[in-house]
């Protein structure tokens, strides 16, 4: 019999701390997958700010670089100006990336910088007990929304691919999920996507990946599962919004 | 070797090329403009690369980026964008990582002004972010110290894996004088730490300021400040100046000991046995040489370009055991050398 | 044949694996906790396994290994 | 009176609550008291615990590392806090889900299969509750009446309809 | 008045919202994510304005924004967060604007951890952000005291025109104490600077910290050093704990002077004269007070969560006339009772 | 003789500090027109970062608040909160708006806030001597890009009101320019409407000038506005983003 | 009749006046400058003024007024 | 050898590049020298200027308060510095540009029609370098060699044709 599934390389055999049920493991598991398969560990660095993801260096056995929450990007640009050689990549939380951090994810974007942004959105901030995101639903109840989110008073979420796609500099922007089977492998088809523009330096390339936070949900694992289908997906349509390789064949 | 006319500013970027840095990110803001301007034309040509970020916070966590990979990386800005660099300052620091950081002082607080100042000191040798840490601060008196400094900066950065400052301000920035450049040999530190990519011939590395168990965190922030320690023994420098028989001696640091030297000069004409100590390093800040250089002064005269951040280090370098003075100016106003001679005739006609 | 297996001390007993293999055959076990506290995943009907790896795919402590 | 108690578990088996009662007896008792939870991201999906003073004097650090009482739900919690139990002091333990023993001596342990229990009674999530009643009724800290005070400050007004399946619950605890 | 517990984080909220405080403005970050919670829940039904910002750089700028209008305004954070908010502070204090900012110290430098710290000292006395100025600074010791603070803070904030920052850590912002709330009288100001619109009855109101002429910024900035000496004199406030006959005085703030005043009851058990000297108020630095209770000592032992950053102010209140001992646990580790009781041995015995 | 055109009155009878020709000058004198106009100087709050019209505090009579750099958006959203029965406006320039106070600017844009934004474009640091902006021309020369802007290294531009109309929050987003007096008509009416919609509370406007800089761009003023109309208008269309009144009339 | 005016020491002497005026009557004079140093704007022809304004609606410093 | 020099008028009359070709004067005949510019947003259409000195000795501050020598090419820099002249000094005088005449007799003030001049010569935009020629011929500061090589060092390769009409304008100040 042979193993045709099992822990990939690029995870280090540790059990994260992760609440039960999180889907922040598939994700890490689908990028170690993505560096297995394309044999660079040796060559990538990680980027990971503050979120519940801010121990993702010990999970990774990439060097990994622990960035201040929401600067990622600019941390990334920083090591990949320095090593143009080396695979760099970001895994950031959605108050990381579209609240503290929105000015370095729209210029490292329109920068064409060349990274990897693996963009988890679970539509709160895992982290600090579940506070509103900028892409918290409208309605939704949070820490800091105890009556759901007010659009007249706290405002709209962000679609941060819709937004994205304006950018010139950017090579690649698609939303996935992460609620089943079907969706994670569109999911991991993303990720591979985006680390081949990488290695063709063809810029920018955002992975926004819906994900679920059962414990600041207040939901089951398998709850949230089903909210992440029947809540976020129709807010957040899956799908890709910028995709230059495409457009190449297309024209 | 022939000597140029240089503006400060492009003469920190023209040395830290020489010093081998690799990448620098800034953000425009008067009055340093010119180091990026300087950059902007000669680093990639120089095989580094320049790059303007979006903001000083974005400037600051790119060289935090690129330091960790292992290369001479610098940012600079004036001091409303090194404010917004502090917390990433924290994070280097915390990181254990080297990198260098200019700092060519305004007025303040708020917008303030452009004109020069040394009100950042506090902020700079105290706390430049949360958290106990330090940075090396070295302050230059002129353009040609501006260039050796910068080299020393990268050296002993790399040496003690943490951030170094040049600690400036708007008239040295501004200002021409005659610099030369010497042969630099960059001292080229390992960096075992790096994240550069293992290759799977090492574990992977982390650059990390993060200890969810207190015990961890207690345990690097003191062999930090064990490396301090050795600092502080080994390099702290000052500048001694007629101090040897000085019954009143001025301290005085970067553009403000220049006018304090005339001030000095002009009193020992009148008679006066006037000294100056110029500290060149702030931190560690050179509290034996402001013991040895007060030995046989009977009082103690402190000017600097704010309302005063330097003179309690002053005061407790002498464990208090002399009258300590001050006279300020503020706002980029910048001392005369008579008013600093006059305060010295002030303190000497007290007696 | 093919074979799945979970990890005990791994598991956190989320239970998304149960709701992903297409023959029903992983349930969550009520009689024994990990050293976690958790009771974990299992698969009740061995032969049944198609080997599709669906379960895996789904967990996200890597709790699950497959074979075929 | 000088009490300092830790009660550990899981978040979500109700710690802080149970220790909130207790702090809300010393206060209604006209104790100095404090509580004092563990926070941060160790919570998620670990141990949660708190440490609760009860005292005569003002409290200096509400912080307690060498508890007289100690409340444990879980291995993890039970393995990190029994040894650092005061001599003399007392150990409640939920051994439904604790397999473990102690082999200390100097203090007494009470082993107490909580979370079965409560669900044997439809009481479930009330685990934490039965433990308090078995504490105050070995330590005899508070009066019945007392805790129905405790309880009644402690349970926010919308779910005052847990105010009797709380009692109920201590009451089971103090039986045991 | 009924007495009830309270956390920390939550009774800073209440305190503000009967304060007066109108607008709140943060951004979530541990150990302090239940004040914004507890905002979130009670500012619109209180008649105020709660709003979670982008980031903690946004939080304080809306902060400058309203209090600009004439409210009360207030944020909060925790250190790092502090940090990005340092250039907004010194805008804030170069307007002359009144605020509150609330800083719930964790470990530090970088993300450090969440646990209690008091390393910001230096920061939040001597350098938030560029330039020459200052903010009040309370620490608060115990949840009812935070209330009691906040209040004064918000008045004093107003009367002087100046930011004010209560200076607490993680185990007073999650731990619950027994609080009442006291009959607050908000002390109206009159603010006829604010930017509320003019109506056309008076000359348009600017707030500003711009001042391109040096001698303008020098001006202002030493018009509001005046005020500062004016803080010095009235303002200071230090609670003295058995110093009367003391031999060796502790002193400590905060979270510290609890376990610090247990460790001294101990000493005084031991039959060892030991007295605590708690700062109340760390700008202005309670200097008479410090002066004042250690009359009788030999000796004085500064206890901090920091690797000493208060221990200077100590030294030189004293003008270093008494030997100042030290002794800090960092990173998150509370000293215990113990620990101090050692250090008080160590230095009474080795007379 | 009737006086057909004087300075409004909520100019300042002053001089400006600004550079001769700079289009700055009109930009001002549009915002007090229409202030004048809507006769509400007297409940108006200005709110000016830094950059070359650092001083407009000195320039418009209403109210002022000068912002740190880039945080405009910030400071007006605090003010508007406190009194939102008050028109609060910010005058922002490229760097300002679209560099370092990005996060600010998409967040109160997606918040909906209440608020009216000037956005002067002149494709440059003007104030700080010419330095590259995020709204730098491709190939542009500025003190930072000696040898022209170069995408490869230093990134696309962003197309601001294009980027921001993918945003809920946003009630107008127009762009406009003042190389011409047709034009200098246009962008008064998008500033009109911007205010009208402030005063019906619909949310976010923002209008962004395409402006000139003589100094920096080394032109003439008259030059300057050649550019302006050959090189700045085709790479920013001119029109109109998003006009939520306009799709109230259209459905 | 209209009348256009420009103020002498308000003027930059940036021309942009000139560019705008339907009648082409506003041009830059070259013999005296104002206190800043500046030659300044002129109309050479008030007669066929139409006081249209367009002039003054170019220029960035409120130099201008029109009358009619 | 002391000077002290501020050479001032508007943005774009080429003061800074005045005061530099002075700096290179001294530094080619070993003098300690500094230049200093005014800078910031006063320069955005309103005056430039700059501060030399030229010193046998160190140079302390590089910022001239009281100038020995004094250029000024407009209106607003003749009013801001003509009374910070010190006694004795000498101030050069774009008579073109200024019209006013000082009222000062303990200094020497000499008036030069230098932008008219650069006009009539076909030197537009060399005013400065004029006044400069004539600032050096009433001081006998610096050979006309040491001014051909400091203008050599001054003037960027790529406009190297520019150095023989820089030396024009200095006669045609030398000789005025
Ligand atoms: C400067 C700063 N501000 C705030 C925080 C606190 N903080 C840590 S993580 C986080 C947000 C986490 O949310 P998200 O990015 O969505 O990640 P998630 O935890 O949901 O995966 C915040 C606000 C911080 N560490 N630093
Ligand atoms: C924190 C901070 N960083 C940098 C600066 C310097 N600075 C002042 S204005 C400005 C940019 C001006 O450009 P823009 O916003 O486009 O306005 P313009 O001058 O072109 O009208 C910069 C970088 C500052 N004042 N504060
Ligand atoms: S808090 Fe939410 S996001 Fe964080 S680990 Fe738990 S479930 Fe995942
Ligand atoms: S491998 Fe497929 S069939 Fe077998 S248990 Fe897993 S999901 Fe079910
Ligand atoms: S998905 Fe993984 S962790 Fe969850 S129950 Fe199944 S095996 Fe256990
Ligand atoms: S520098 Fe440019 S933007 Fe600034 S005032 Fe001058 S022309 Fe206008
Ligand atoms: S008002 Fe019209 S016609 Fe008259 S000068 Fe001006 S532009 Fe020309
Ligand atoms: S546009 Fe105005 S400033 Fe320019 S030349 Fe005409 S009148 Fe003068
Ligand atoms: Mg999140
Ligand atoms: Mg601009």
């Amino acid at each position: 019999m042979a193993v045709v599934f099992e822990k990939p390389k690029a995870l280090a055999d540790v059990s994260t701390h992760y609440c039960p049920g999180c889907t922040h493991g598939i994700i890490h598991r689908l990028v170690a997958e993505v560096i297995d398969e394309m044999g660079i560990e040796g060559d990538t660095i990680g980027v990971c700010p503050v979120g519940c993801s801010v121990m993702a260096y010990n999970y990774f056995n990439c060097d990994m670089i622990e960035a201040p929450h929401g600067r990622a990007p600019a941390v990334a640009t920083g090591a990949k100006r320095a090593m143009p050689d080396k695979y760099v990549f970001t895994y950031q939380g959605d108050g990381d990336l579209a609240a503290i951090g929105t000015a370095e994810t729209v210029h490292s974007a329109t920068r064409g910088e060349n990274i990897v942004i693996i963009f988890v959105n679970n539509t709160t901030y895992g982290m600090t007990g579940g506070q509103m995101a900028p892409t918290t639903l409208p309605g939704q109840v949070t820490q800091t929304t105890p009556y759901g989110r007010n659009t007249e008073t706290q405002g709209y979420p962000i679609r941060v691919c819709e937004m994205l796609a304006t950018l010139d500099g950017v090579a690649l922007a698609q939303r996935v999920a992460v609620d089943s089977v079907p969706h994670i492998r569109e999911a991991k088809k993303a990720i591979r996507k985006a680390f081949e523009n990488q290695k063709n330096k063809r810029g920018f390339s955002i992975v926004e990946v819906l994900s679920t936070c059962p414990t600041n949900w207040g939901l089951t694992p398998i709850e949230s599962l089903t909210r992440l289908r029947e809540d976020c997906i129709p807010y957040y349509p899956l799908g890709v919004y910028k995709d230059i390789t495409a457009e190449e064949v297309v024209k | 070797m022939e000597r140029n006319l240089m503006k400060g500013n492009e003469a920190l970027a023209e040395a830290a090329i020489r010093a081998g840095c690799k990448c620098f990110f800034g953000y425009p803001i008067t009055p340093q403009t010119e180091l990026s301007a300087y950059m902007a034309k000669r680093m990639e040509k120089a095989g580094g690369v320049f790059l303007q970020a979006e903001s000083e916070i974005a400037a600051i966590n790119m060289v935090l980026g690129a330091a960790a990979t292992g290369v001479r990386a610098m940012t600079s800005s004036s001091s409303p964008g090194i404010s917004l660099k502090s917390e990433g300052i924290s994070y280097i620091a915390g990181s254990d990582l080297p990198c260098v950081i200019i700092n060519v002082q305004r007025g303040g607080p708020g917008l303030g002004g452009i004109q020069p100042s040394q009100a950042d000191y506090w902020q700079a040798t105290k706390a430049l972010g949360h958290g106990d840490f330090h940075l090396l601060v070295y302050a230059p008196a002129s353009v040609q110290e501006m260039i050796n400094m910068l080299t020393k900066a990268f050296d002993l950065a790399d040496e003690y894996r943490m951030p170094a400052m040049i600690l400036a301000d708007g008239l040295l920035g501004q200002m021409m004088e005659p610099v030369t450049f010497p042969e630099i040999k960059a001292n080229v530190v390992e960096k075992p730490w790096a994240t550069n990519g293992h290759q799977f011939k090492r574990k992977h590395n982390i650059v990390n300021s993060l200890y969810l168990q207190p015990d961890g965190l207690q345990k690097t922030v003191q062999d930090r400040f064990v490396r301090y320690e050795d600092i502080k023994k080994k390099h702290s420098e000052a500048e001694l100046y007629k101090t040897e028989d000085a019954d009143i001696v001025v301290v005085a640091y970067g553009a403000t000991a220049r006018v304090a030297k005339s001030a000095v000069n002009k009193a020992r004409e009148a008679g006066i046995k006037a000294g100056l100590i110029r500290p060149m390093t702030l931190w560690p800040f050179p509290e034996k040489q402001i013991v040895e250089g007060t030995k046989a002064a009977s009082d103690v005269l402190v000017v600097e370009m704010s309302m005063g951040q330097m003179v309690d280090d002053v005061k407790l370098s002498l464990e208090c055991s002399k009258p300590v003075h001050f006279f300020g100016r503020t706002g980029g106003v910048i001392p005369k050398p008579t008013e600093i001679f006059d305060e010295i005739i002030k303190i000497g006609g007290a007696k | 044949m093919a074979k799945m297996e979970v990890n005990f001390e791994k598991c956190k007993g989320c239970g998304l694996c149960t709701t992903s293999c297409p023959k029903n055959i992983v349930v969550m076990q009520k009689e024994k906790r990990n050293k976690k506290g958790y009771f974990t995943a299992e698969c009740i009907d061995m032969s049944a396994c198609i080997g599709c790896a669906m379960c895996a795919m789904m967990c996200p402590d890597c709790a699950i290994t497959v074979e075929k | 009176m000088n009490e300092e108690i830790i009660l550990a578990g899981f978040g979500g088996q109700g710690i802080l609550f149970a220790g909130k009662v207790l702090a809300y007896c010393g206060l209604i008792d006209e104790k100095e008291v404090s509580w004092l939870p563990s926070y941060g991201p160790e919570m998620r999906g670990g141990t949660a615990n708190c440490s609760v003073c009860v005292s005569d004097e003002p409290i200096g650090s509400p912080l307690v590392l060498n508890p007289s009482l100690m409340l444990a739900m879980n291995l993890p919690s039970y393995d990190k806090f029994i040894n650092s139990v005061k001599p003399g002091g007392k150990a409640f333990i939920d051994s439904t889900m604790v397999e473990e023993k102690s082999d200390r001596t100097d203090i007494d342990c009470f082993y107490i299969s909580a979370t079965q229990l409560a669900t044997d009674n439809e009481l479930n999530g009330m685990a934490n509750i039965i433990l308090l009643g078995k504490m105050i009724k070995e330590t005899s800290l508070f009066s019945l009446e007392t805790v129905r005070k405790a309880m009644e400050k402690s349970i926010p007004p919308r779910k005052a309809n847990m105010l009797d399946l709380n009692m109920k619950a201590i009451e089971i605890g103090m039986n045991y």
